[in-house]
C-alpha cells in the first residue's frame, strides 16, 4: 500500500544558517500516528514546514499517497509551534479560521471543543487575554477540527500541566481513531511519544538526518496504567539511550 | 476611559490660551488688522456676518467628504491591486509618484477642459490629494504581516487572496488609519483648492474674493472654518479607529 | 429668434481673469440689468481660480473671458488663438507704487531702491525703458522676487516699489490712509499703454458663431456704458453679485474706475492698431517675443456697436 | 534578488508605453501644443534648451533635500515629545491639524513680514508639508509596539525612555519610512510651491514664467523634473529602508 | 530573617476575564530556588507580573526584603513565557538587552554564554531564524545574565529536548548556586521541580489560591542519578496526588 505521505531524501539549506535537512526519508502510513524527537534546533519544525509546502525542499522529493507535492499547500492541518493566533479575531474566530480556508465552518462544533478543551467562557476572548498554555490549546483544536487528513503537530502540549495534558492526548487519539486521520507528532517527551505513537523517528542533531526509527508494539487503547508497563519502561529507556548516543550533541 | 474626563479639555485650554497669546501680540504690537487680525476681531465678524459663508461651508463639506471617502476607497483599491500583483507595483509606482507631482496650474486647466466646470473635475482633485497616503501606508502595512501568521496560513493552505483578507489586510488597518488621518487632514484644504477651479461657492471662494478684497478676517475666518472642518473629520477617524481596532492597543488597561 | 424666453436663450459662459473687481463691474450691470438676455443670451460668470482663463477661452470650453494685451500677445506667439474683442479701460491704469515715505515720484528714483515682482523678464525691459529716458540705469534697482505676496507686505518688508493697479490696491492704500506715490506707466512712455483688461474670444467663435459675439459684446458694452454714467448704482450690483468684497473698497474704485473705461475713445471698447504694434514692437525689440506678432489679427472692433 | 534584474526595467517599459499612448493621442486627436504638447515636443525642447533650466535644478533640488531632512527631524521631533509626554499629545493635535490647513495664500504674506524673501521662508514652507505625515505614521508607530516586548521591557526595569529608544522606536522604523516616502513625494512640489514666495531662480520661478508666457511645453519640462526629482527621492528611501529594516521582511527569500 | 520576596495575600482580576489571584501568599528567602505549578490558565503568570511591577495589584502587598514594591519594576531580572526576543536585534544583542537596562554591559561574558548553550555561530543571527527552542535559549540566557539578585523563570525549559533542558538546568543550579540569587520557577514537570527546588508551591486552578507547599529536602548538589532515589519518587507521587486532589480541574 502507498504511503499516505513520503519524505524522500529530502535536504534544505537556509542561506543565513547552512544546511538543516540532510536527507530526511520518513513515511506515514494512512491512519499511522508517527512522532518526530530530536534535539533542539535539530530541523523538525522544518520538516512540517517542508511537507506544509511553505518551503520547496532543494533535494528530494515528498508525496503524497504517492503524487509529488513538492511546495503544494493545503493538503495537511497544522499546528505550529508558536500559537499563531490571529490577534484580531477571538478565540471562537481563531478556531473557525483554519475551517474557513477548507471552506465550510461548523460554529456549533467549535462550541462544543472549546468547552471539551476548558475554554468555555473564553469564545469571545482575544488571544492576548488568554494564558500561554489556553493559547496551545485553542491552535491545538484549530488543527484538530481542520478537514484535511493529514495532521501535522509541532510541540503541542508543551505548555501545559500533566492533567490538561493527558486530557489533550485524549480528544487527539479519540479524534485520530474516528477520523483516521493520519499524524506526524512533534514532541521532546518521550513518555509522550510512547503513548500515542504506532512508531517513533528519531532525529540527529542539526543537519538533520533520521537515526533510528522504532515501533511501538503496545496495544490499544492505551491508558495511563501504561507508565508503569514493562514493555513501556523498556522502551523509554532504549529510546533514551539511543538518543544519548545519536546526540554528538550540539551543546558541547 | 477616566482620563478623558480630564485631558478631553487640555486641547480647549490650550487653544484659549494660544488664542489670548494671540491677542496679546496683536495688540501690544499694534500688527495691523489687514496682516493678522487679533481673534477677537474675527470672531466678531463672523457672528455678525456669518450669513455670509453659512452656505459656502456646507458646500465644501460635501466636497471635502465625499473626496475623502473616494480617495480612500480609491487608495485602498490600488494598494490592494498593486499588492496582489506584484509586478504592476514596480511598474505602476511612477505613476503614483507623478499623480502628486502634477500641479494644479497644469491640471486644472486640462481638467476643466475634459469635465467642464461641474462636480467631478473638483472631486478628482480631492481624490488625488486624498488616495495617496492611504496607498503608501496601506502597501507597507500590507508587507509587514507578521511572518509566523504568514507561514501558519500558507501551511494552512490559504490562497493568496485568503491571506490577504484574512491576515495582511487586518495587519495593514493600524496604518491605514495613518494613512486615513493624514488624508482627512488633508481633504479640506483639498476641496479649498478645488474650488479654485472655478466654484459658485465654497470656502475657497470665500477665501479668494476675501483675500483679493484685502479682508484678512474673513480670510481668517475662512481658515478657523477649514481647521475646524479638518479636525471633526480627524476625530471621527481617530473615534472609527478606536471601535474598529479593539485588540492591539497597549496602555488602554 | 424670440429673446426673452429662457428656453431661446444661448448660453455662454465668460471667465474672469482675477477675483471679481471693478474691472468686472460693466459684465456683471449687463447680467443683472438683463443686457444680455436682451441680446438672446444667458451668461454665466466663472471665476477662474487657478484654472488659467487664457486656455479656457481658447479652447472653447468658455466662450469669452477677461485677459490683458500682454497675455494675448504671448499667447498669440505660441499659435494660442485668442483674440480680444473689446478694451475694458482704455489707457493703462498700472503703476509703480511706493509708500510716499520713499520718495519715489519719478523713473530716476527707482536707482538705489528695491524693486519687488513676480520674476518676468518683462519687468527689467518695462523699468530700463522708463529709466533710460531720465538717464538712469536699471543696473541700480534691484529686483527680488516677490512671488505672490501682496504689495503691502511687500514694502513692510525688503521692497520699496512694486507694480500694482491703481484703481484696485491704489485705492486700498487710500482706505487704508498709507498715501502711495505712483509712477504710471502711460505718463512716460507711449509704447506702455497697452490695453489692460481686454474682453477676449477665440478665432473659432468670431469664424463660426459672429452673432453671439456680437450680441454679447454688445450687452456688455451696454453694462459699461451704465456704469460709466451709474457709477454708485453699478458698485451696488457688482457688490449684490458678490457679496464678499469690500464695499468701501468697491464703491471708491468704482468712482476712480468709472471715466477711465471708456476715456478719450470714440466709443467704449475701442481698441487702436497702434497700440497693439507698438507694444509687440518694443516687446520683440527686447527679445521679449520670438517673433513678430501679427498684430491686425490680435483683435477686431468690429463686434462693437456703432 | 535576481528579480531585480527583471523587473527593474517594467515601470521603464510602462512609462514608455504611456509617452507612446500620450504621443499617439495628441496627434490623433490634434490636441494643440499650447495645452497639452506631445512628449517628443517636450524633449526636444528639453534638450536643446537645457541650459534654461539647469541652474533652477540645482536650486531647487537644495531646496526640497534641505527641506525634506528639516522636516522629518522636526517630524520625529515633535512625535518623540508628543509620545514621551501624553497630555501634551491631547494638547497640541489640534495644532497639527492647524499647521497642515493655513494656506499658502495667508501663510506667504506673514512669512515674508517676519523672515524676508530669503532661503528662510521657503524652507519653513516645505518644513511644514513635509512633517506632517512622518509625525502622524511615528506617533501610530509608537503607539502599536508589541505588547510582549512592552511588557517584558517594563518588567526588566526598563525607564520610559529605554522602552521608547530600545522598542517603540524600533518598532516604528517600518511606519517611519511610509511617512518619509509620503514626504519625499511631496518635497519637491513643496518646494516648488515655496519658490512663489519670490525666489530668483528655481523649477517654481521657471514653471510660472513659462506658464505666464504660454510655452506650456516648458511647463512640462518642468514637471518632469519635478517627477524625476520626486522619484529620485522615493528611490533614496527605499533604499535606505532596506539597508535599515533588515529583519522584517516576508517575502525577501 | 525578613524574606527576600514576600507576597502577603494578593488578589487581582482582569476586566475582561475576571478574578485570577485569590489571596496568594508566598515568599522566597534570600539564595532560595522555589517552583511554582499549578494548572494551565490558573494564574501562575500573573503571579510573576505582579512581582515584576507590570500589574499592581488589587489587594494585598509585595514585599522586597520587607520594602513594600506593590507596581514597583526593575527588582527582579525576567524570563517570560514567550521568548519576547527584539526582532530587530541579533541574538548577541538581545542578551545584551537586559545587562543594557541594568547599565552595564559585558560581550565577551555574552558570548561565552551563547556557546555554553550552544548557540555560538548564531551570534549575529536575527530571531526569526531561530527554532523554538533556540529562542528559548537567548531568552534563558538574557535572564541568567542580568545583574538583579531575583529572577523569575516562566516555563523556561517547555521547548528543549531532555539533554539540552537537563545542560541548562546545570547552568542554572551553577549561576544561582554562586551568585546567590533568589529564584521563582514556573514549570509544568514535577520531576524538573523536584529536581532543582528547595520548596514546591502548588496552585490551584483559577482563582489561584496556594493549596501547598513542598519542602524539598534532598541534598546538593544534586545529580541524575536522584531521579531513581526512592525519597525522589516518592516526593514525586505525593506531589502528583496533591494536585490531581486541589484540581477541581477547570477542563472537566
Ligand atoms: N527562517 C530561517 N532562516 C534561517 N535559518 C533557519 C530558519 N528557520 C530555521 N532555521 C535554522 O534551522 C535549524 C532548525 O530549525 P528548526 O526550527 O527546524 O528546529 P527544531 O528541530 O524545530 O528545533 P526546536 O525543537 O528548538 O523547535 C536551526 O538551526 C535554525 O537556526
Ligand atoms: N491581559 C489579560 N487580560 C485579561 N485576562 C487575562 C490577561 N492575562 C491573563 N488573563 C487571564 O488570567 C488567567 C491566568 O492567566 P496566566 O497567564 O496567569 O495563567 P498561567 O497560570 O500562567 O497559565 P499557563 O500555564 O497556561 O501559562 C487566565 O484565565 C487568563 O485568561
Ligand atoms: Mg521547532
Ligand atoms: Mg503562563
Amino acid at each position: 500500500m502507498e504511503a499516505k505521505i513520503r519524505l524522500e531524501n529530502i535536504t534544505h539549506s537556509f542561506k543565513e544558517t547552512g544546511l538543516v535537512l540532510n536527507g530526511i526519508s520518513l513515511h506515514v502510513n494512512d491512519g499511522e500516528f508517527v512522532s518526530i524527537i530530536g534535539p533542539s534546533g535539530s530541523g523538525k519544525s522544518t520538516i512540517f514546514q517542508t511537507i506544509g509546502g511553505l518551503l520547496k525542499p532543494e533535494g528530494g522529493d515528498i508525496f503524497l499517497e504517492g503524487r509529488r507535492i513538492n511546495g503544494e499547500t493545503g493538503n495537511i492541518s497544522y499546528m505550529p509551534q508558536q500559537a499563531s493566533l490571529l490577534p484580531w479575531r477571538t478565540v471562537l474566530n481563531n478556531v473557525l479560521l483554519a475551517q474557513e480556508l477548507a471552506g465550510r465552518t461548523d460554529e456549533s462544533e467549535v462550541r462544543t471543543w472549546l468547552a471539551k478543551v476548558g475554554l468555555s467562557g473564553y469564545e469571545n476572548a482575544y488571544p492576548h487575554q488568554l494564558s500561554g498554555g489556553m493559547k496551545q490549546r485553542v491552535a491545538f483544536i484549530r488543527a484538530l477540527l481542520s478537514p484535511q487528513p493529514i495532521m501535522l503537530l509541532d510541540e503541542p502540549f508543551s505548555a501545559l500541566d500533566e492533567f490538561t495534558r493527558f486530557d489533550m492526548q485524549k480528544w487527539l487519539l479519540a479524534i485520530w481513531e474516528e477520523k483516521r486521520k493520519s499524524v506526524l507528532f512533534i514532541t521532546h517527551n518521550i513518555e509522550e511519544a510512547l503513548f500515542l505513537s504506532d512508531r517513533i523517528v528519531l532525529l540527529s542533531p542539526r543537519p538533520a538526518k533520521v537515526i533510528k526509527e522504532f515501533k511501538v508494539p503496545l496495544n490499544r487503547p492505551r491508558t495511563d496504567r501504561l507508565l508503569l508497563d514493562d514493555s513501556f519502561l523498556q522502551l523509554k529507556r532504549e529510546i533514551y539511550g539511543a538518543m544519548k548516543e545519536g546526540e554528538t550533541h550540539e551543546s558541547h | 476611559m477616566k482620563r478623558f474626563g480630564n485631558i478631553g479639555w487640555s486641547p480647549i485650554a490650550v487653544l484659549l490660551l494660544f488664542f489670548m497669546v494671540w491677542e496679546g501680540l496683536a495688540s501690544l504690537f499694534e500688527i495691523p488688522a489687514w496682516l493678522l487680525p487679533a481673534p477677537t476681531a474675527i470672531f466678531k465678524e463672523a457672528f455678525t456676518n456669518y450669513q455670509l459663508f453659512l452656505p459656502d461651508v456646507g458646500s465644501t463639506v460635501m466636497l471635502a467628504a465625499s473626496g475623502l471617502l473616494l480617495g480612500a476607497s480609491i487608495g485602498f483599491i490600488i494598494a490592494t491591486v498593486l499588492h496582489l500583483v506584484p509586478p504592476l507595483r514596480m511598474a505602476l509606482y511612477p505613476f503614483l509618484i507623478i499623480s502628486q507631482n502634477v500641479p494644479i496650474i497644469v491640471l486644472a486647466p486640462l481638467l476643466v477642459i475634459w469635465f467642464g466646470f461641474g462636480y467631478l473635475p473638483k472631486l478628482i482633485i480631492i481624490t488625488l490629494v486624498c488616495f495617496f497616503p492611504i496607498t503608501i501606508a496601506l502597501l507597507d502595512g500590507f508587507r509587514n504581516a507578521p511572518r509566523e501568521l504568514v507561514h501558519y496560513m500558507k501551511m494552512s493552505g490559504a490562497t493568496s487572496f485568503q491571506l490577504f483578507s484574512k491576515v495582511q489586510f487586518p495587519n495593514a488597518l493600524p496604518p491605514l488609519f495613518s494613512g486615513l488621518k493624514i488624508s482627512a487632514t488633508y481633504s479640506v484644504m483639498g476641496a479649498v483648492i478645488s474650488e479654485w477651479l472655478g466654484a459658485e461657492k465654497g470656502i475657497g471662494v470665500f477665501m479668494t474674493l476675501s483675500s483679493s478684497a484685502f479682508r484678512t478676517d474673513r480670510v481668517f475666518i475662512a481658515i478657523f472654518i477649514i481647521v475646524i472642518l479638518s479636525m471633526l473629520l480627524y476625530s471621527l477617524i481617530t473615534l472609527l479607529e478606536k471601535t474598529v481596532i479593539k485588540w492591539a492597543r497597549e496602555g488602554d488597561q | 429668434k424670440e429673446p426673452g424666453t429662457a428656453e431661446s436663450l444661448k448660453k455662454v459662459k465668460i471667465v474672469l481673469d482675477w477675483a471679481p473687481n471693478t474691472n468686472h463691474t460693466g459684465i456683471y450691470v449687463a447680467k443683472e440689468k438683463g443686457y444680455f438676455k436682451k441680446h438672446g443670451l444667458d451668461v454665466d460668470i466663472i471665476l477662474p481660480g487657478e484654472a488659467g482663463a487664457d486656455q479656457l477661452v481658447a479652447s472653447g470650453k468658455s466662450e469669452f473671458g477677461v485677459s490683458y494685451q500682454e497675455s494675448i500677445t504671448q499667447a498669440r506667439i505660441q499659435g494660442v488663438p485668442l483674440v480680444s474683442v473689446a478694451a475694458v479701460i482704455q489707457h493703462n491704469t498700472s503703476g509703480f507704487a511706493s509708500p510716499k515715505a520713499k520718495n519715489i515720484t519719478s523713473p530716476k528714483d527707482f536707482e538705489g531702491k528695491t524693486y519687488g515682482g513676480w520674476g518676468s523678464p518683462v519687468e527689467k525691459a518695462v523699468l530700463s525703458l522708463l529709466m533710460k529716458q531720465e538717464n538712469a540705469d536699471v543696473d541700480k534697482v534691484k529686483i527680488v522676487n516677490m512671488g505672490d505676496s501682496d504689495f503691502f507686505t511687500a514694502v513692510k518688508r525688503d521692497i520699496d516699489f512694486a507694480w500694482i493697479y491703481y484703481a484696485w490696491t491704489g485705492i486700498e492704500a487710500e482706505l487704508r490712509n498709507e498715501p502711495i506715490n505712483m509712477v504710471y506707466l502711460t505718463d512716460h512712455s507711449e509704447k506702455l499703454d497697452y490695453y489692460t483688461p481686454v474682453i477676449a474670444t477665440n478665432e473659432k467663435m468670431i469664424k463660426n458663431d459672429p452673432e453671439t459675439v456680437e450680441a454679447f459684446v454688445a450687452a456688455v458694452s451696454e453694462g459699461y456704458q451704465f456704469a460709466i454714467k451709474n457709477p454708485s448704482e453699478s458698485a451696488d450690483i457688482l457688490l449684490k453679485a458678490v457679496p464678499d468684497l469690500d464695499s468701501e473698497l468697491v464703491k471708491k474704485s468704482q468712482e476712480w474706475l468709472a471715466p477711465k473705461y471708456q476715456d478719450d475713445a470714440k466709443r467704449w471698447g475701442e481698441q487702436k492698431l497702434e497700440i497693439w504694434e507698438n507694444y509687440s514692437q518694443w516687446m520683440f525689440e527686447n527679445g521679449l517675443l520670438e517673433k513678430e506678432l501679427e498684430a491686425e489679427k490680435a483683435f477686431t472692433n468690429e463686434f462693437l456697436p456703432e
